[in-house]
């Protein structure tokens, strides 16, 4: 793809990879908005692992693109600060398996900064940080946390899976005054590509985007695994069956409404994640799809996730949701 | 890097600095006589069970109160519940006090804290009942945005002997120093066996100094020149106000020393703080609890739909 | 209650609460065998907040009943450390609330380590620490953390209610040679009084106990829950109604099959947990119940839990499941 | 605490001295060749995508070869993926390496970890590819239980720069100082703007020394008197063997002017080195993948109902 650079961009929509997107969300929310700043290990002259912050060190400084030391209690720790001082910071945590050290600010912190100062102190915090595996990885650079972090009361959770919403989402996140997990898809950072209007625009929070419609089954889905679904959606279409496929995008608070109006047409429901099964999100979407659509379920709601294992190496592919194992899981819960 | 001890104990010559030294003895004396009033009557309300845990600060409240009215408006006092002297030498009224320790309708935390958990946006005060380290983080963020938008605010943080072996003080002093932010770190409290922090400082690059924890004004200096410096670009400052043997009431024998403040004039001031403290009991244990609604209110900007109201 | 002295134990069953029951483990295990040693914030000369250690420290010496600097990753990483060097570490958080420090270490190192050596290190680690709320300990000593350690492979999370319980499901969880989150009730500390056989014994992880049996609704709850909806369940059978009442004890791996034979009989479950309701334990229950007895439903799987918010003080009890709460969700399911 | 730097570069003066400085330079040396070759072809294998991430060891190889060449057996040798040339040094075949690298069935690991990432139950090796600074933690705990139980064992971890400014080094170090934990850690790399840990260990009162990074014989002295001292019961030890500019190659050097290393031996080495290389990758070429029922074994110690195999 030819990304035009961020003035020409001025023009008109280009066609760039999801990773591009987020870089032009920040390019976007640090002009408008002086507040914002971004830190994070390596984020700066390097540009980030993952090249989402390459140019802005350049074009906004040192003092708006941080490079910190490798402490990622200390990049959130310092972030919430910061927040309480009236910016909007936007740390980097450059894995998502590496969130650890700072999980104490995230949950202790950060996300109950707002309820325990009775809404006085606010903490418009948006972390991003690269989730998902299939990257051959390994243990420590797979990984899907989302539950974690859904299950913690005072956190929004984000994760797009297109570019469009990447950006969008981005913007709304930063200028959001509460705390969002950002959470970036990996796998498909360079595969996800598509048209991204130029200049300022976001895309709500909390709204599900319908990435295709079939009264069939009803596919829940979200980063790397929407487009696993939707080539699932296509095979299976191929034998007559139709089934929808809704990425939430906000993971929580989640739409759940766009879920259960199609499952109440469907009566099938089919969620698919990359994290671990076990008191992952899909466990919940499952305990609220049932509640609400007990009368219209032709058949229980069902998990294509990962496995309740360590995220392996050699063995990714076998650990993670394929087409195969969708398409296997629609036919199953057709033929209950 | 120098770590100099702070001796610069207000040696004014002339009359206008007596004056101000005077006044400055007079507020560390009487925010230490209502402090250890609020104390005394939580300890109390704690031991006949009609309040949860009460954190006491015991000797430390001469370095919260000292390092506290060092500070300027806009500027941030974080600590722990122990610290709530330091509030009450930023501003906080016994009564505010009071309904946040009872956490009735009137706290301006919604009653969501410890006794002594002080969330207080105006006066700039912010005291947990969670994790006694994780402020520190939050003192280097605030005074390094400080320093980025150029604005002669600092963060103040107060932490106790514990905290010095968490990996939070090691991330909050390095980051600090780093970044030069408009950040003091004080330590208060008793010096049980830990290095003092003018020691232990190199490993951060980040200025140290230490003063006795009993010497209110030595304290109130050596933070105000801390902040001085943050303010000028000049870094952060770890001010170690321990207290490494039994407390000498050193601001009281010099406020007698200067001016002899008379006994009427201390009857005075203990019938004030009596008659306040009473006033504000009262006014707490007529309070309501919260609305029931509120529980789930002040979690978001916003309220998604899954959070309903409790019946 | 008169608890006699360890010695004079010997003879046969005391009566003691639960934290007792946790000391005399403890107690148990470190006499017979030397390779458990117990760390943790004062739980040595001071015997800890809740006097779980209390006389340890005098017994098994400095050496054994160790006090740590105020580090919660230090903490755990050295015992994952003590672990790898062959020894049995217990451990304590002194409320799990100040676990998140640690958190790195637990699901990243302890939780991985078996995995990710292919078996040949392991980290037999049991944690300690207490969980609950309605002590009037506000957001920082009332949490129930669970559900982040059940989604987290590599780990079994085992919550007694009964000082038996606790006694003997600590036995096996130190004995076991994989770690364990061994949470502990604090609001039932004292209040829960039982029978406890002096000596060794144990209680075999993976087993639920069957509190109360009832063919009309199936209510599954753990720690300070149980005495809960064994109060509804008392209740309800005045009017007729007929609950059973499932104590898991250990939550992960969980005994499904205690819980799906009684939901196949009565149709109807209805879970009840402390720790907010998103993407807590009971999502995970209620996903799997729906997968396994989807026929034998009468009604939804339903939640009572708490709210999703950070754990409030003055409002706790509006927070908390209630005996209210849980007969009202009983009632709700046998009238849909 | 004094902070000596180790001086004690092997000054004995009769043959036999002569004979051990020999056989010590000359095992440095090759296993620094074997290291060389070994991460060469992986970095190769990486680029043309037949691997994933490798982290190479570059200059620092010579720290992490002499540190391990200090340990005894059943001492525990910890680091990250990088640190693979310690893992050869404690007896790590190629084959072995190699397998790991491939992730193949042959793997003792069972294909589960990145290139590097080593873990060998029988040499004591477990090198991770995560959190560059938690293994500083299980040293210390390690040492920790090594001098409770009385016995001469102790762990060693490597460690770079970046971990210096992690919150796990002010816990480890603090930790294991004060448990007199039977422990040493090894700063190795480059010394990129970082205070020397001499001049930081006070902070956590840990004895420090510091070693040039390209002196082999220099570091594994100071480990083996780190590893004495440790297991005497007088504490651990922070060795910094950082690199503070371009490398020298001094073993060789030493082992040239001692021996005069004759370039048909070092032909001979260089031979056996490319042989060994090509046979082991050869091995791990031909290797299967681990089977797919192993994607759920070693989780726990048992195999609960959630642990099903994939189909
Ligand atoms: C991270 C963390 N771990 C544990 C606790 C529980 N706790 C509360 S106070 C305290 C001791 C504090 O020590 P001290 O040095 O006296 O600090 P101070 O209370 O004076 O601030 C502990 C262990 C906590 N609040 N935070
Ligand atoms: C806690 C943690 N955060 C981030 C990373 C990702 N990461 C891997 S290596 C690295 C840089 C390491 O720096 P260096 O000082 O060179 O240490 P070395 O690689 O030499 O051990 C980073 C940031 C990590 N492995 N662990
Ligand atoms: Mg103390
Ligand atoms: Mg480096």
């Amino acid at each position: 793809m030819t990304a035009t650079t961020t003035t020409a961009a001025k023009a008109g929509p280009r066609t760039m990879n999801l990773v591009q997107a987020v870089g032009d969300a920040l390019a976007v929310a640090m002009a408008a908005d002086e507040r914002v700043v971004l830190l994070g290990e390596d984020i700066g002259k390097f540009g980030g692992v993952f090249r989402a912050t390459a140019g802005l060190h350049e074009r906004f400084g040192a003092d708006r693109v941080i490079d910190t030391p490798l402490n990622e209690a200390g990049i959130i720790g310092t972030a919430v600060g910061m927040a309480l001082y009236g910016m909007r910071p936007v740390p980097e945590i450059q894995f998502s398996d590496f969130i650890y050290p700072g999980f104490d600010h995230i949950v202790n912190e950060l996300a109950k900064y707002r309820y325990r100062s009775g809404g006085q102190f606010t903490c418009p915090v948006t972390i991003r940080t690269p989730v998902g595996g299939g990257i051959r990885g390994g243990h420590y650079h797979s990984q899907s946390p989302e539950a974690y972090f859904i299950h913690t009361p005072g956190l929004k959770v984000v994760c797009p899976s297109t570019p469009y919403d990447a950006k969008g989402l981005l913007l709304a996140s930063i200028r959001s005054d509460d705390p969002v997990l950002f959470l970036e898809p990996k796998p498909i950072y360079r595969k996800a590509i598509g048209e991204v209007p130029a200049g300022d625009y976001e895309v709500p929070l909390g709204q599900a985007r319908v990435a295709r419609e079939g009264d069939d089954v009803t596919l829940v889905a979200w980063g790397a695994m929407v487009p696993v679904c939707e080539e699932a959606a296509t095979r299976l279409s191929g034998e007559g069956i139709e089934c929808a496929v809704i990425d939430p995008r906000t993971l929580w608070p989640l739409d759940l409404d766009a879920i259960t109006e199609r499952v109440e047409r469907s009566g099938r429901c089919v969620i698919v994640h990359e994290a671990p099964r076990t008191c992952g999100f899909g466990a919940e979407i499952a305990a609220l799809v049932q509640e609400r659509c007990f009368l219209h379920l032709e058949a229980p709601v069902t998990r294509v996730t990962g496995f309740d294992v360590p995220f392996p190496h050699t063995l990714e592919h076998a650990y993670l949701p394929s087409v195969a194992r969708v398409v296997d899981a629609v036919e199953a819960s057709l033929r209950y | 890097m120098t770590v100099p001890t702070s001796t610069t104990n207000g040696e004014g010559s002339d009359e206008g600095d007596r004056k101000a030294q005077l006044s400055r003895l007079l507020r560390l004396v009487t925010t230490g006589l209502e402090a250890a009033a609020l104390e005394a009557l939580l300890m109390r309300l704690m031991r006949d069970g009609r309040l949860a845990t009460v954190s006491p600060a015991g000797d430390a409240r001469v370095a919260m109160i000292a390092a506290a009215a060092a500070l300027a408006p806009g500027d941030l006092l974080l600590g722990t519940a122990r610290d709530l002297p330091a509030a009450l030498a930023r501003g906080l009224t016994f009564e505010a006090a009071l309904q946040q320790a009872f956490g009735t309708a009137a706290d301006t935390a919604l009653g969501r804290g410890l006794p002594g958990a002080i969330h207080d946006g105006v006066l700039g005060v912010g005291l947990t009942d969670g994790n006694i380290a994780s402020h520190l983080t939050h003192a280097a963020g605030f005074g390094h945005a400080a320093r980025l938008r150029g604005e002669p605010r600092v963060a103040l943080a107060l932490f106790g002997g514990a905290a010095q072996a968490h990996g939070e003080l090691h991330a909050a002093l390095n980051f600090a120093a780093l970044y030069r932010a408009q950040a003091i770190f004080v330590a208060r409290g008793p010096l049980a066996g830990e290095l003092p922090l003018t020691e232990a400082a190199p490993a951060w690059g980040i200025r140290a100094v230490r003063v006795p924890g009993d010497d209110g004004l030595a304290i109130w200096d050596a933070v105000a020149e801390a902040r001085a410096r943050a303010v000028a670009g000049e870094g952060p400052t770890v001010v170690d106000a321990r207290l490494d043997g039994p407390l000498t009431p050193r601001d009281a024998q010099a406020l007698q020393a200067l001016s002899g403040w008379p006994p009427e004039r201390q009857r005075e001031t203990h019938d004030r703080i009596d008659r306040a403290l009473v006033a504000a009991r009262r006014a707490a244990e007529a309070a309501p609890p919260p609305a029931l609604e509120t529980l789930t209110e002040a979690v978001f900007s916003d309220r998604p739909w899954h959070l309903r109201s409790p019946e």
